[in-house]
């Protein structure tokens, strides 16, 4: 029996939390790009509850995929579970860059007001306080998808007035030589298709006004508060179009996270019992 | 090549490996990375390697740990789950004991596809408006190293122009990735070369396709005429492969769609270890140095290696602890 | 699009192209063309089709004798060995009554690969030195086509730079292959959308993505799971696919892998007949109109159904006589 | 039991002669391109008797291939007969234009002193006598194998001064867009291999001269002389460097091409007997 009512703060994770309202951006019959980890989890369950149609991709070469068992990696041999086809990194770019993908989720260690977003070195460039992976593909799905949503823990050193490295673009972009910064719409000419849409932090769901391109704050997760969110942004975040708090998973959504995709523990551990 | 001599040792593959080569792998992060030729290459103290990859992984850890490599040009290494970064890489950029030029994930996978068809460039709009594209950030220049002197480094990073045929604006134009030698870990390859890749291919057709010498280490060598019963099921035609090794478990610690799983243990505690160069050279003795692959495996032990093995029916493994449950 | 909704007639497939509908196929010369669908085009009278095909065969032989295109743009149409060229192109060129361009294979392959892939234009240098590339014979533009109006015809036939990488010299750019519509004949296809094509897949998936609407006429229409037991076998994904058809004999008299080979007589009849105009009347009054598929297949008959079935061991028949002997 | 001793004249066709001239241009282990008809037994026969390990591509997609049934053209299933890869047509295009491709067989209508090949239209382009099929892969072919052999009917009005449309390029090529003549090194810089390597008529094989271009005849078939088809050859042909008659088949080779590989006569019917 699903139970759709929410379920009582200390009866879910911050995780939880993040996992739900990630699935929440999922429309049905949407083409998703994700990533390993929580935007997986997050796909999955929109698959199982709102979003059966949603077709799945991951970047390195599964198409249209149902996994039963959630994959470590968007490499693993668990990703081809139920999947209309199976191949290679060259065809899922492809596919993205030919218009294919509504969504997609990615993270970050930094983002701006603009929703720019870096993953590759904090400080200089050219001799970091520390070096990041790079950026994997989160440029390309962020160039390519017409909604792009982050998923952040939240400090004020992450949410920055300037990236030290724009790894991903978001709506105010730099344009080469002179690097100044322009509106993205302007640079990508008929490949425009949209942008950063949300970022779903560990404090509140921010999304983008798409004329100025600014970030503002659209809910609070459950005892947070507005101020206290602007307070852990480096810029002057708009909270004036705040709409409360943000939704809490319902037991159907905890079961299913829980007891059917993670229920090895790989990457959201069960709430701790009080 | 004439049949049947394409078979050689783990170790002699490894000195096809000169000083200075522009290699890439197989593989996908954590996935089919080619790490017991990789091990003999640290062995053999291989120098001033210059990896050009589409995405890297523990493999490249261990080569850039142990000082084989003077140039790494990519867009991504980590471990996914079992390590949030590369922590050898991150401290060499540090310390500036290596030279890195970044580029995006789709963007190397299409300078491969380029380098596979013969196409000298290839046109995209990914990653416009980052500072991948910074003029400053163009690392091999600022090395002095795009000056036409190695014919397989491009005179630039990048280089732009205007869609002229359908309005489509502004375009990156990217140097095909031209490399010297692939190394390819797979499940099964051919006497004659073919090989079969099981799941997902990744981007090894083309990384086969740009080198000029392609290596592929097997968990088996099969018999031409299996694999050429179903030619639909093959992933790399015979001829362009020309050296062959049969090496079971070749990809360990990374996994192998089929046949083992990613060895998340080993990996977690190469990068928790390894963060300081003491703790890679500790890893070093312990795991790659006074052994071979043989030494290696059976260090492993049986217990490990079963746990880590695929179910034939869902080519993965149900025994291994993935996560706190 | 949800599932399960995709699925449509072969009369409703053909209402789909209107007139002036830049249109490409599935297949290869005589192999796995979507005859039936065409055969529906003629008898609905569709008019002023832009072809735009890596390379023709009979199937395009059909719609330009019957009058129902306007523009064929590819490198080569013919019969193979049963008709050596395409006698209704060939009239319709001498008498001025059709616009025609001409590149390369390879240049056809590579602009579908470009348009599948998101890429305005793709560098090769094939076919240098050629009357391809002679400015003259740019015949969209001759015919003021070349204008921009049509979003999917590029402003030149081809652009030329020098590689600013390499030095690997004179590069053609060519633009990408953009069409409104495919229509693709396979063996199998899910209700979906999965395509699982058998044998070569010549330039299918390329095609398919390149087309902002892809129908699928199949022989047979299956069960989604029976497809997806085995992604690796598949050719398209689901999303890819907006309409199916099932449709038995659905690229008679083209041949089908693992269904039925070639009709080799019903082709060399057409070619032979069809070289003239009334020739070519005659026979779609004998063959296309005051008929449906089903009417088709049954004035074939069965004994030359049943001659040309493929074997299930080899995937092509052993009863078709192909030779003198 | 192998009989390598020549057949005498009658006991062989014409088609049968050409065919072996063309299977002895293919050296073991090389990869070559073929298309259907006569090059395709001829390089099926090269299979089987000198060249064992030939890795034999057909355009359409399938790649080393052994099929023991003769295909009806690179499209049918019967190419992937104990092939290494079936795959599609921009992978095989993929493959030429990195260079893997040793040689490729062709045909052509026309062709001139150079090499040029024409297979698109007779007469002016733009108002032709006869529309023919257009290029196909010829071009191709012909632009990225180190050698070409091309297959003709020998008539004066093929063996021309100049080809009606330059449809696959000789040793020297138009340089656009004044259309002057250069040598194809000129034009086709590091992409550079080679070109035209023979052609095999009906009256004899010819070859080239690589640093002029120019096409001279190396050996007559039997019952032709040079000057016979001298006189078939609209431009001035070099006999002067003819070596003597074409060799004609064995015994062995002709068992091949009637018995094994072509015995339901598609493409090259049986000798007559007399």
């Amino acid at each position: 029996m699903e139970r759709h009512d929410f379920a009582k703060p200390g009866e879910y994770t911050l995780a939880d939390l993040m996992t739900v309202a990630a699935s929440r951006e999922v429309n049905d019959n949407e083409v998703v790009f994700a990533g390993t980890g929580m935007p997986m989890i997050a796909i999955m369950l929109a698959q199982r509850t709102h979003a059966p149609n949603l077709k799945l991709i991951f970047e390195a070469g599964t198409f249209d995929g149902r996994p039963n068992v959630i994959p470590t990696s968007v490499g693993d041999p668990r990703c081809e579970g139920g999947a209309s086809r199976a191949s290679g990194l060259c065809e899922a770019f492809s596919i993205a860059q030919r218009g294919y993908v509504d969504l997609g989720f990615l993270g970050g260690a930094e983002v701006d007001e603009y929703g720019n977003v870096n993953t590759t070195a904090i400080g200089n460039y050219l001799d970091p306080n520390l070096r990041l992976t790079g950026s994997g593909g989160n440029p390309d799905i962020n160039s390519f998808a017409r909604r792009t949503v982050f998923i952040m823990v939240h400090e004020a050193r992450r949410f920055t007035r300037n990236v030290s490295y724009i790894t991903s673009p978001g709506w105010r972009v730099k344009k080469w030589p002179s690097g100044e910064f322009v509106h993205r719409r302007e640079l990508y000419g008929s490949a425009f298709r949209g942008g950063p849409s949300a970022v779903i932090s560990t404090a509140g769901v921010f999304r983008f006004d798409e004329d100025t391109g600014r970030m503002y704050l659209d809910t609070y997760h459950p005892g947070k508060t507005p101020e206290e969110i602007k307070g852990l942004c480096q810029f002057d975040l708009d909270i004036s179009r705040v709409k409360g708090e943000t939704a809490p998973p319902n037991y159907d959504e905890l079961h299913i996270i829980h007891e059917v995709l993670d229920k090895e523990e790989i990457f959201l551990p069960k709430p701790k019992k009080s | 090549m004439s049949s049947q001599s394409k078979r050689i040792t783990l170790s002699e593959a490894a000195e096809i490996i000169k000083d200075g080569t522009m290699l890439t792998f197989s593989g996908f992060t954590i996935w089919r990375r080619p790490c017991a030729l990789i091990f003999e290459l640290i062995r053999q103290k291989r120098r001033d390697l210059h990896l050009v990859e589409v995405n890297s992984g523990p493999h490249s850890e261990f080569l850039i740990g142990a000082g084989c490599v003077k140039i790494w040009e990519s867009c991504w290494i980590g471990h996914e789950l079992y390590g949030k970064y590369g922590a050898n890489l991150s401290r060499k950029v540090k310390n500036k004991e290596i030279i890195f030029e970044d580029y995006s994930h789709a963007e190397m996978g299409f300078r491969f596809l380029a380098a596979s068809a013969g196409m000298p460039f290839i046109a995209t709009q990914t990653s416009l408006g980052t500072d991948i594209h910074n003029p400053e950030y163009d690392m091999l220049r600022r090395a002095g190293l795009r000056n036409g002197k190695n014919p397989k480094i491009a005179r630039k990073k990048y280089e732009t122009m205007q869609d002229p045929f359908y309005g489509d604006g502004l375009q990156i134009l990217l140097p095909a990735a031209k490399v010297d030698v692939a190394v390819l870990s797979v499940q099964q390859v051919g006497e004659e070369g073919t090989v079969r890749i099981g799941g997902q291919f990744f981007t090894d057709p083309e990384v086969c396709r740009a080198a000029d010498t392609t290596i592929v280490v097997a968990e088996e060598i099969v018999p031409e005429e299996c694999l050429r019963t179903e030619p639909r099921l093959n992933t790399i035609p015979s001829f362009q492969v020309d050296y062959i090794v049969e090496c079971p478990y070749g990809a360990h610690p990374t996994g192998m769609f089929g046949y083992y799983d990613v060895d998340g243990d080993f990996i977690r505690n190469f990068y928790m270890q390894t963060r300081t160069q003491e703790g890679f050279d500790e890893f070093a003795r312990e795991w790659i140095f006074g052994m071979d692959h043989t030494a290696y495996i059976n260090k492993l032990g049986v217990d490990r290696l079963v746990n880590l093995q695929a179910s034939r029916a869902l080519n993965f493994s149900t025994r291994v602890k993935r996560g706190q449950k």
